[in-house]
């Protein structure tokens, strides 16, 4: 882990509140899909946990939704300043030899998966995916998807794009098998691919304080009984292993 | 300039010191940066059971700091005992074993089964939790109850016994004083201020255990201004603790009266804290114009 | 949205008073803004006589916060009447007067004096003051003194008398139902933390008075939860203060329970904060999904 | 007074931690020569009280020096980059008739006389300056009260540049009389001025929470008894007025 002013590359919107931010980093050859970076916001207190969208050499690309201060703050900022890292976070998702694997993605859930993606392609797995979104102005990345090869399939709570549903209805329509999944997304979204998938790894989200396992702020319990921490012990963990 | 700060028990190389509970036992920071380094770490709060703590939203962030309702989270002194102090004894630094309960006998009890661990070199009462038997009053907040579980514990412990003293009281330097007769080696000095945040798209608490205890930059003026009253009161020394986020915050608690101090909550904001301050202090000392850690405490009180 | 808030004595507009000693008596903000535009103002404590205050510095910086340590310079009762009230009658706005002393006299002399000033609605009593007669414990850190001044005021006043509490006490829920036995009519929530800076330069503490009240949003947590705390405990309104700096710090103290709020150090830092928040209160209450004011008062601790 | 965003237009060193900043705003309409502007700085909380040091139209440039946190990063603000303005505040220095005037300035007490010495050479009025520094590297502003066409006359404590001593020293030293003084510096310098000009304005400082009069928290003892507000009833008050 590294704790670095890096150079922010871009910052751009790509859907409705939702920003794509480029920064050059040294943390970049340590990362690994599904782990996350911790953002020192001016002005605020608290780091802000956001996922490792794409992992190139010497650049993390992130994408973010503009929810609350801090977000609308990292919103404002520009190409050429700087911006404080601290990371990678977390125990990602591994990258297993799978035919195909499912990618499920809700909202800002889906970043993440984009690098598993990457990954699996690079790999010549099949890579089905299925996002969900509110409506068509918050849809975003489906291109970038495909252009890997993978097969996309989208549902919008209001049916202005895709599958008017959640993602549980797009892959009813589309008669896809949830056999391997990672998923990431709200928490309703999480419980039904957590019931339904015969694998996989869901990434959970949880309010932070130090990000890398000593505070005890972000714990999930465990179905065996217990408690583990989003940040260090995820936040991807295995389908059927905490409670959501 | 020579750090070094010697307390009961405590043979410090620099002043400084993780606070309990922003720190865990060190395994994540010492991936970090080499333990070694620390003047010592207080470690996070041991019961005498298991405790799962409170459930989740634990944290909330407020303006220059944020609250926390961990609610002593901890696997229990044996497993600590089992799985934790064998790896801080590879370090060479001193570990302070913060002790908490929810009964006298609590502590009294995880004293008891800690004496016999060497890498143990003092401990810490952290007697400013709210759920006690005594009527819902905390320990931390009652002179007389204060007195009596730090007299149990001084008659139970082999090390020395600092307290650590809740600031939500209307009389700390009471507090303090009761503490002191009743043996205490030194005191802790504060914990976090009781605080709450409400959720404004839910109209509810936004933490599940409705308050939480406020740490960081906000509450330094508060921690300073009870270490000033403190230390022109009592004889033992004092551990400042609260808003630390560098070094010349230090030296404000030095001033202010504390020997050495804690860091909590900013290791969270910058991890490598601690690490940085102890590099920069012997700098921001000398800026000053001390020749000696020990000129600076307790100097703005004292006559020159 | 209606904004109009009914109170013992007081028909305000909304929700929305400049707190004590951070609005003078309105004159300076007069030249920003239509004083008309606010529910009340509570102006600057009155003394029976001329008091000079403190000797400066009394102004500190904090991390979201500041420290003052003002020592009650006023003018005195009497000229106050004569100078400042005359001014203030020229606005549609509900005047409350903040009154403080040494001793019980003092408040009860005060209130003699402005109960026949027909501009003044209410009493809001300061006993924060930590300099008394009663062996130097603050009338407001003790139920029995809080409450025996109380009853005092409330013999002399004819008009509703509310009580301002001190934050720097163990218990702030006796101390309020205390007061309310004793006839309160309302409750301010809440005073200045007890605060101190030291001078890195001079090794002293920053403010010649050494310590100061601390105020701004890093006291806002605190504020939060002592408003959520008391508000269930007590049946007469809560006029919540703390660290107030836009409509949504005033819909959070709505939530824990306040019928109206004041903002104080905030008006130092946006000296046109009072009128922006009452301008955005509406949409913010609207945009939180409430059809009135009243729907959000206490809404954090009431079943729905 | 008016609380604006205003636009940096420039931001410079010009001495040893002292920093000039150009910003056009409203407030120019406003102000006169002694007042002051109330700088918010992203991240701290109370406002900074800076003298106006010239103003122009739709334009005020003010002078200040690195003391503290605040300052710092002011001196990190660029030209193009908003700051959050409030005032003008206080009451200045008088323009008077008068044949001469002497302006005597102590480090960042100098850029309100700058002004002060605009307005009285337009007035043609003989304007003597009279400037102290610590040292050579502290200086600034000489060339620019020459070109205003005041006889200038430097001091500094370690005599590396002009008189060596204080401005005291300085006075005595080119037998400058100090009948009509304008001051503003540190209280040592102030104090000496009140004592030996027959008239004039001492202008002071003092930690401030609001900056317009409502709080008392500036305020300085009145040698007639009584106290007066250092933001509101000065910064500028009559030699002789306050106990200094
Ligand atoms: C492991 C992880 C990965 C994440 N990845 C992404 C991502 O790729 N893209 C994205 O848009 N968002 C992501 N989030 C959510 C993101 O952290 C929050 O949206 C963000 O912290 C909100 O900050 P704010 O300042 O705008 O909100 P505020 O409400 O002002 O924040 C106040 C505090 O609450 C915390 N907080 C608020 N909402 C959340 C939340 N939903 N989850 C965790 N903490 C929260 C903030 O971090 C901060 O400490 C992730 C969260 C986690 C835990
Ligand atoms: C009427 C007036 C006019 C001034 N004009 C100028 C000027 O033209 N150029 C210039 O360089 N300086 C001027 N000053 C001093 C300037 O206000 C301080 O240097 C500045 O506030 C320091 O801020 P900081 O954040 O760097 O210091 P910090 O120490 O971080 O500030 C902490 C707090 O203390 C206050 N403070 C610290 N030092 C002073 C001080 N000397 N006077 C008043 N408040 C202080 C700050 O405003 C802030 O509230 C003036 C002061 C006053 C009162
Ligand atoms: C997340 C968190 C957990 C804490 N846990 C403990 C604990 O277990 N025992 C204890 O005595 N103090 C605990 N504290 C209090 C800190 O040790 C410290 O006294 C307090 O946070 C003030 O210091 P700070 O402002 O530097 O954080 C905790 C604080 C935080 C923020
Ligand atoms: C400069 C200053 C002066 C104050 N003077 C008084 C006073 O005279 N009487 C009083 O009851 N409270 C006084 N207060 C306290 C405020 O009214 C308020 O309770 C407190 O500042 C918390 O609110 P805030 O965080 O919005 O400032 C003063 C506060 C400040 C900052
Ligand atoms: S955020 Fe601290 S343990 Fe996860
Ligand atoms: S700073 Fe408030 S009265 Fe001067």
């Amino acid at each position: 882990m590294i704790q670095e002013q890096a150079k922010i590359l871009s910052n751009q919107k790509i859907a409705d509140q939702v920003y794509k931010m480029e920064i050059e980093t040294t943390l970049s050859s340590q990362s690994a899909p599904g782990q996350f970076v911790e953002i020192q916001v001016p002005g605020y207190y608290l780091r802000r946990p956001i996922s490792i969208c794409e992992i190139q050499e010497g650049i993390l690309t992130i994408i973010y939704k503009v929810l609350g201060d801090g977000t609308k703050v990292m919103s404002k900022m520009k190409a050429g300043e700087t911006i404080d890292l601290f990371g990678p976070c977390g125990t990602g998702f591994p990258i297993e030899n799978r035919d195909t694997v499912l990618l499920a993605g809700g909202g800002v859930g889906v970043p993440p998966l984009y690098e598993c993606a990457k990954q699996y392609r690079n790999k010549n797995t099949n890579v089905q995916v299925v996002l969900g979104f509110n409506s068509k102005k918050d849809v975003f990345y489906v291109d970038e998807f495909e252009q890997l090869g993978c097969s996309v399939y989208v549902s919008t709570m209001d049916g202005s794009y895709g599958v008017k549903g959640t993602i549980m209805d797009a892959l009813k329509e589309h008669a896809i098998e949830p056999n391997f999944v990672l998923a990431c997304g709200p928490l309703p979204m999480l419980k039904a691919i957590d019931a339904c998938a015969k694998e996989g790894y869901v990434s959970l989200e949880a309010r932070m304080a130090c990000g890398i396992g000593a505070c005890m702020g972000c714990v999930v319990e465990l179905v065996e009984g217990g408690m583990a921490r989003v940040c260090k012990d995820g936040p991807v963990f295995l389908v059927g292993k905490v409670k959501l | 300039m020579d750090l070094h700060v010697e307390l009961p028990g405590l043979s410090l190389k620099n002043p400084i010191i993780p606070a309990s509970g922003c720190f865990g036992f060190g395994k994540e920071y010492a991936a970090l940066y080499d333990l070694s380094l620390l003047g010592g770490i207080a470690i996070k709060s041991a019961t005498p059971q298991y405790r799962a703590g409170n459930p989740t939203p634990r944290i909330a962030e407020t303006p220059s700091g944020m609250l926390n309702a961990i609610g002593l989270q901890n696997k229990g002194v044996d497993s600590i005992i089992e799985n934790e102090l064998p790896f801080l004894a590879n370090y060479d630094t001193e570990i302070i074993a913060n002790v908490a309960g929810a009964c006298e006998e609590d502590y009294v009890e995880v004293i008891q089964k800690l004496n016999d661990q060497p890498v143990i070199k003092a401990y810490e009462l952290n007697i400013s939790c709210p759920n006690v038997k005594h009527g819902g009053i905390g320990l931390g907040t009652d002179p007389v109850l204060a007195a009596h579980v730090t007299k149990l514990c001084k008659e139970a412990a082999t090390k020395p016994v600092y307290v650590k003293l809740s600031p939500n009281v209307t009389n700390i330097v009471e507090i303090a004083k009761a503490v002191e007769e009743a043996g205490a080696d030194g005191l802790v000095l504060i914990n976090t201020l009781l605080g709450m945040r409400i959720d404004l798209k839910t109209g509810k608490p936004l933490l599940t255990n409705k308050t939480g205890g406020l740490s960081g930059p906000a509450i330094k003026p508060v921690a300073i201004r009870m270490v000033y009253q403190v230390a022109q009161a009592v004889n033992i020394p004092i551990i400042g603790v609260g808003g630390i986020t560098c070094a010349e915050d230090v030296l404000e608690f030095l001033n202010a009266g504390a020997s050495a101090v804690e860091v909590g909550a900013q290791n969270f904001v910058d991890p490598y804290v601690c690490k940085t301050i102890i590099e920069e202090l012997p700098s921001v000392l000398e800026r000053y114009g001390y020749r000696s850690l020990q000129e600076a405490v307790g100097r703005s009180f004292k006559d020159e």
